[in-house]
């Protein structure tokens, strides 16, 4: 049932009105291209897609959200999308991507992949006419669109704010891990950023990626009780969010309501967080996840459409931080673009033709 | 004498060692040997020793549960979402995972005890029911003080603070989950050594036909010891609820292996060679102090992996190189 | 062999022990449990490494440190405890062809066409029809040793090593065992023969070494010897094997039996047991005696018939059951059912009356260790302490704790099978004593047993079980050997 | 009759069981039961096949390695490294990491069969140690082509080609990993059914001391067994790096469950009730084509769990009670 239905509708068609479509920049995008019933058509072939979303690993609220913002982008162009997660096992992602290929989904949409992994399976989706675009994980092929969060930008918002709260000096605690990509990027503006404030020294770094929280929470209140008097440690800086809830948590129960902790990547939970003021979290620096789940849709579209996309969006990253928020109610990553500058609501990479598909199903 | 010496650093290696690590600490840093600092590590070992303990109870009946981390996960997310979804009262909300826990014990001990799969097998299939059903359940999402569900509406209930308590609050100045986890492995070690269903749980793990045949009802002892093991899983994914105040997704996971390392470390002591409560919480202890005073010397948490496995090698050689001796 | 010596963690074994077996000659080594017989044979033939002396064929000496070694000087063993020679999931051809298999000679490969003809040609020369694709774990003891002898004849063996190979087989199998033995003597092949059966070592052997303590304490020519001496020899003291038959009086029924049965093990068995009575139910090996015990103690279920103690109906789901109505079984093979290896004395001999130990379920200490010491005494348990591991006890001592255990539980029917099995006359003694002290006590005693002397002796009333059956009842005095073999083995021959 | 029926789906019901699912799977996707997506198939699980029948190897001599996840971990890191920081020729690529698993296995033995560590214990301390070397040796951080190392300077070398042929490569329109795949397979499956060697190893398994006193070097047996589930781990590195072109940390550590769990279904093929080859080869083909047949059907990733584990829960079951019921 799923997969032969559009099958045959999809490859004609899209080449047909690929070569239509001339621009490539996001938001602008062609509008008229013929008669207003080739332009329903347009619509009603992209309509009822099988879409799959490739990820790498499903854990955590920012993999939850991401989701769902990809899942509604997707139901409103009235598409139907298969996750399918890997666990965080890279040749199991692999072989999913040459399973999606075989199934002849009309779209594949790429989470926190690796292009050494997955760079022959990319080929074989193009090969087969069947476009793809990626988010977090730079693929090198040509055609494909890759969606990024600027990671080294998150972490220099975030540093930066640390280093002016903090007046250039201090002693901060350092939560990362290596191993991942992102991870990697936010370390070497880490780097940057301590030859920038010399006077700013770390005075420890952990983590580890097995049971996150848990394990930040158990090392951080050991390094409270090894820096006992108020003051000594100035800062927490946490490169994923699951180190800086542990982090606050034990910070918080240890009442050393002195250190700031600043993290990267934003959640609902995390928001939660930032507004308690109990809490010393105080900021934070992000990008919507279900807003790039929603323009990654948008850009896979564009290309089923037979648009030509850029090569790489790069999404800005929006700092959060608690006065900047309001004191008498709990926002959500939902709301949040009510109180902060640039954040949700993108409409990059939404088109006339999509915003009609959008109608077209909700007058359904 | 030398036999001697052989025999007390047989029975009291393992102590000593961990006395060793402790004075090492201790000399290293002068945070280190200090009440908050001991009352820290005891506290964050609460949740591993009472996994641990499960495991050590199957283990006694010569079985083995692999299931007890995607317990730790499934009671995780209970708590949670029985606060933050549906506003439950404090009871209910420690009874259930409770009952939740014995009843992936009763699972185990039914595919193990009536339809006799091996209990490695056995618990590893529970395993991974139990974790696909505590992500299905969730679909996937933590659970967090009013979290927004997917159609967009908000949960309705926050964490309770006296449920937070359990996990984060003191008595008379020791942190209450240290308290109860000096009960637990106290009350275990009694059980064990001391009352008559102890002693058939242990004489059933000896030799479960000769059990048997000595009047010992070994199926309903071993089903016991399913269930107790996965009512203490349980009890450590409430405390760990308690502990970090949300209920995280496959928290549970990375127990498994710690704890199964905390009871094997406890096969060392006293020179037991087999799993007993005070070996698996000193092992528990090992393990605290370790990831403690490495953190405070700085060292990598990848270094930590080789010690902690090290230590296990350390300390089982010492104990099996001189059970085996005594064999022969 | 010569000056040979080994010591177990401090305890001394075997001392000076010369032992020479000549081509063509059956060698029999007797000796009291734990006189060392099974060790000296299993330093000759590489399962343990000896501490001190030497061992030599043709004069010339050998290093024997591995069963390799011992097979590549032609040294062939069947060890006493045939389950530890077998595969069980392995075939019958493997089994049989096992040392073949295991040695590093020939070739890589695997011919399995070849593997089972061989296989079913040493089983043809030893008179069995076992099929050799057989899984070797649902064979019957009997067949289980004869697999092993099997595994002797494909060998090209010097000497060969049998190491009470008569226990488990029916007198018919045991003659033709003798007969395999005789043609291998005929070949020229020396015969080490430990048994603990003496009419039959008296009537195969050439010569007759016994062995007490770890030394060797005589060693004759076969011919000439009386059984008198034999005894006297292992025990360091003249010996009579006498049955002290203590008068009980005999009261009510206590055990009913009824129509029990299961599968083809058990046929349809009547048995009735008063107080202070003692009934020996005696049959060749595999005749059901194990399974009737098992059946009446609950530890298998029946497809039929009932058990009443006292007029009322046993539940028989689970040996506690059992334990509760007042029914105790000691069971034949001690090591695996009777006793726990790993647990002390003390906790072997308490857990049975645990209840009446505990109060609110806390078992007391000193009432603990009091009833131990009690029964130690009582039973002449030979232990240096009661917190000893039961599994350093020698056989017979273990055999002790197996049945103190269920001295002090009120229980009414005691069932012994085969207690006497592979345990020494002393210790042999010493529990025919308790068993008669039992009796005295009002409790009633089933005695299932294959020694038909032991049964003469001992009981009050003797049924020959046969293929499943009670074929035929004697009343004390009644029965002779030779009555009770006629009618053990006659149902059989009816049937064939 | 009605035995026959029970014996037969005792012996063949596994297999019957991925039949039905084949079909199911077929009639339900067209795309399905095509040449290239079966191919896809068996790629998928050719890493997890060669990881499973080192795991096999181990169990077969009633021992258990527990440290093959993190084999896997330590010999892609390894395999990378060599390529990417070292520019090593492609021999040396290979070479070095048979070596490396060859010399984990050698350490496990060591601790077993010398010191006498009961298998779980040592391979557990292994695993962590193994775990722990390979995190340090590239300091937690992932290997990938022309990586920047923390000093700013950049690794020199890239993946070379022929060895992502390995991974990733085709032979006459076969997957490359695929052959090898059969090749082990085939090449175990007669190891231990028709050579001398292998008949020892599942004696020893069966029974050690039998094997003992027949003259079978038990100790070298086990010795190499371990040997070789270490190199069978370190194949499964190797192919791990030539099919996601970089250095994972931690690759291996999901792997210990899933090949054990791909084990133990195996135990139900032909009604074994022990490891085997074979099986273990039908476990793995069960896994990845349930993983492929069920993102099919759009069901949510983490219902698979429950449904993997049923699946095993459903093959045990028949296996044991049959062979339970045979016993008694
Ligand atoms: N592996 C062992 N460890 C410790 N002691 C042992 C071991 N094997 C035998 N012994 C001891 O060595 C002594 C001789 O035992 P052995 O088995 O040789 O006696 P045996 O003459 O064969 O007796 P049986 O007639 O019961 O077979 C006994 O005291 C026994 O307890
Ligand atoms: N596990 C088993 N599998 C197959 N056959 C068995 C099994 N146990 C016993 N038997 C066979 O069942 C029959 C009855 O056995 P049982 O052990 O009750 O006999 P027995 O008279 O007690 O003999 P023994 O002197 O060996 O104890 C025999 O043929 C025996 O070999
Ligand atoms: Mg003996
Ligand atoms: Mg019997």
């Amino acid at each position: 049932a799923c997969g032969n239905k559009n099958d045959g509708a999809n490859g004609g068609n899209a080449s047909a009105s690929g070569s239509a479509s001339p621009s490539s920049s996001a938001a602008s995008s062609p509008t008229a291209s013929g008669s207003s019933a080739a332009a329903s058509d347009d619509v009603a072939s992209l309509k009822g897609k099988n879409i799959a979303l490739l990820m790498r690993l499903n854990t955590g609220t920012f993999s939850a959200q991401y989701v769902d913002g990809v899942k509604k982008q997707i139901e409103k162009f009235g598409g139907k999308v298969t996750v399918i997660t890997a666990d965080d096992k890279l040749d199991v992602m692999a072989s999913n991507l040459d399973a999606a290929v075989t199934q002849h989904y009309d779209g594949i949409l790429l989470d926190h992949g690796d292009d050494g992994a997955l760079s022959t399976g990319v080929q074989k989706a193009l090969a087969a006419n069947i476009p793809v675009v990626a988010f977090d994980s730079n693929i090198s092929a040509a055609g494909v669109t890759n969606i990024a969060q600027n990671d080294q930008k998150m972490a220099e918002q975030t540093l930066e704010a640390l280093a002016s709260d903090a007046g250039g000096k201090g002693n901060i605690v350092k939560i990362w891990v290596a191993g991942f990509p992102p991870m990697e990027s936010r370390q070497i503006a880490y780097k940057a950023f301590q030859e920038k404030y010399p006077d700013i020294k770390e005075i420890a770094a952990f983590g580890t990626a097995d049971g996150p929280q848990l394990d930040a929470q158990t090392k951080m209140e050991a390094i409270l009780k090894q820096y006992p008097e108020k003051g000594s440690i100035t800062a927490v800086w946490a490169a994923w969010d699951e180190f800086a809830k542990g982090a606050a948590n034990a910070i918080k129960q240890a009442g050393r309501d002195e250190i700031k902790v600043y993290g990267i990547d934003l959640s609902d939970e995390d928001l939660g967080m930032i507004q308690d003021t109990t809490s010393p979290w105080v900021a934070s620096a992000a990008v919507d996840p279900a807003s790039i789940g929603q323009v990654q849709v948008r850009y896979l579209y564009q290309k089923i459409h037979g648009d030509t996309t850029p090569a790489t969006v790069e999404l800005d990253s929006v700092y959060v931080n608690r006065d900047s928020l309001p004191a008498d109610k709990k926002v959500t990553t939902a709301d949040l673009s009510q109180y902060v500058k640039g954040w949700g609501a993108s409409d990059e990479g939404s088109t006339d033709y999509l915003t009609a598909l959008e109608q077209a199903v909700a007058g359904q | 004498m030398n036999h001697k010496i052989s025999q007390f650093s047989f029975k009291y290696g393992a102590l000593i060692f961990i006395a060793l690590v402790l004075v090492f600490f201790s000399l290293y840093n002068e945070y280190f040997f200090t009440y908050s600092n001991l009352m820290d590590i005891l506290r964050s070992i609460s949740i591993l020793t009472f996994v641990a303990i499960g495991v050590t109870i199957s283990l006694t009946v010569d079985g083995f549960d692999l299931s007890v981390g995607s317990t730790v996960s499934l009671t995780t997310v209970t708590t949670a979402t029985m606060m933050i979804w549906y506003q439950m009262p404090l009871v209910l909300v420690i009874v259930v995972p409770l009952v939740i826990g014995a009843l992936v014990g009763l699972l185990n001990a039914f595919l193990i005890v009536k339809v006799r799969i091996p209990d490695l097998l056995a618990t590893l299939a529970v395993m991974y029911i139990v974790s696909g059903i505590h992500k299905t359940y969730t679909k996937g999402y933590s659970v967090y003080n009013n979290m927004q569900f997917q159609d967009g509406t908000k949960a309705p209930g926050v964490m309770n603070p006296h449920f937070l308590w359990i996990g984060q609050g003191k008595l008379l100045g020791v942190p209450f989950p240290v308290i109860l986890m000096i009960v637990a492995v106290i009350g275990a070690h009694i059980f064990f050594k001391y009352t008559r269903q102890g002693r058939q749980t242990t004489m059933t793990g000896g030799n479960e036909e000769a059990a048997r045949l000595s009047g010992v009802r070994v199926k309903r002892i071993r089903t016991w010891a399913y269930v107790a093991s996965g009512v203490f899983a349980a009890i450590g994914g409430i405390l760990y609820t308690a502990r970090v105040g949300s209920g995280q997704i496959d928290a549970g996971a990375p127990m498994l292996m710690d704890s199964v390392a905390a009871v094997f470390v406890g096969y060392s002591v006293f020179g037991a060679g087999r799993p007993n409560i005070i070996g698996t919480f000193v092992g528990a202890v090992l393990t605290g102090v370790l990831i403690n005073g490495l953190t405070m010397l700085h060292v990598q948490y990848y270094t930590t992996d080789i010690i902690k496995g090290a230590v296990l090698v350390l300390a089982l050689a010492v104990t099996f190189i001189h059970l085996s001796r005594k064999k022969t | 062999m010569a000056g040979i010596g080994k010591s177990f963690s401090g305890v001394r074994a075997l001392q000076g022990v010369d032992f020479t077996v000549a081509g063509g000659e059956v060698h029999a080594l007797l000796g009291a449990n734990g006189a060392g017989k099974s060790t000296l044979m299993k330093i000759l033939s590489g399962a343990y490494e000896t501490d001190e002396g030497e061992i030599r064929i043709n004069g010339e000496r050998l290093d024997i440190r591995s069963p390799s070694d011992a097979k590549r000087a032609g040294i062939h063993c069947v060890y006493q405890e045939v389950d530890t020679s077998l595969i069980a999931h392995l075939s019958v051809a493997e089994n049989i062809m096992l040392d073949r298999l295991a040695s590093p000679k020939g070739s890589a490969w695997l011919r399995w066409g070849n593997l089972h003809r061989e296989a079913g040609e040493a089983l043809a020369r030893v008179g069995s029809r076992i099929p050799t694709r057989k899984r070797a774990d649902e064979l019957t003891l009997a067949e289980k040793q004869i697999v092993l002898l099997a595994r002797l004849l494909v060998e090209e063996a010097k000497f060969v090593i049998l190491d009470e190979p008569t226990a488990p087989l029916s007198l018919e199998e045991a003659e033709r065992l003798f007969g395999i033995m005789n043609g291998l003597k005929k070949a020229g092949i020396g015969i080490v023969f430990i048994s603990h059966r003496l009419p039959e070592v008296t009537r195969v052997s050439d010569r007759i070494t016994v062995m007490r303590d770890g030394r060797v304490v005589l060693s004759e020519p076969a011919a000439g010897m009386q059984a008198g001496d034999i005894v006297r020899a292992m025990l360091g003291r003249s010996f009579e094997e006498e049955f002290p038959k203590t008068d009980a009086p005999i009261g009510d029924t206590l055990l009913e039996v009824k129509g029990l049965t299961a599968g083809h093990r058990v046929k349809g068995v009547d048995l009735t047991v008063r107080e202070g009575e003692v009934v020996a139910v005696v049959g060749l090996v595999g005749a059901g005696k194990t399974e009737l015990s098992r059946l009446l103690f609950g530890a298998d279920p029946a497809d039929q018939g009932e058990v009443a103690l006292e007029g009322r109906k046993v539940a028989s789901a689970a040996p506690a059951d059992a334990v509760r109505s007042g029914i105790v079984l000691v069971p034949e093979e001690r090591r695996k059912e009777g006793i726990f290896v790993g647990s002390s004395v003390l906790h072997n001999l308490s857990l049975p009356i645990l209840k009446s130990l505990a109060r609110f379920s806390f078992i007391s200490g000193p009432g603990e260790r009091r009833h131990a010491e009690d029964m130690i005494g009582r039973l002449g348990i030979k232990t240096p302490s009661p917190g000893q591991l039961t599994g350093f006890l020698s056989g017979g001592n273990q055999q002790k704790v197996a049945i103190g255990k269920w001295m002090s539980t009120d229980a009414k029917v005691f069932l012994f099978d085969e207690p006497t099995k592979g345990v020494d006359v002393g210790a042999k003694r010493d529990i025919f004593r308790i068993i008669g002290e039992l009796a005295r006590q009002g409790k009633g005693i089933v005695y299932l047993t294959c020694e038909f002397a032991e049964a003469l002796g001992l009981a009050d009333r003797i049924l020959v079980m046969c293929d499943g059956r009670i074929v035929k009842q004697f009343a004390r005095g009644e029965a002779t050997q030779e009555d009770l073999l006629l009618y053990a083995s006659a149902g059989r021959e009816d049937l064939k």
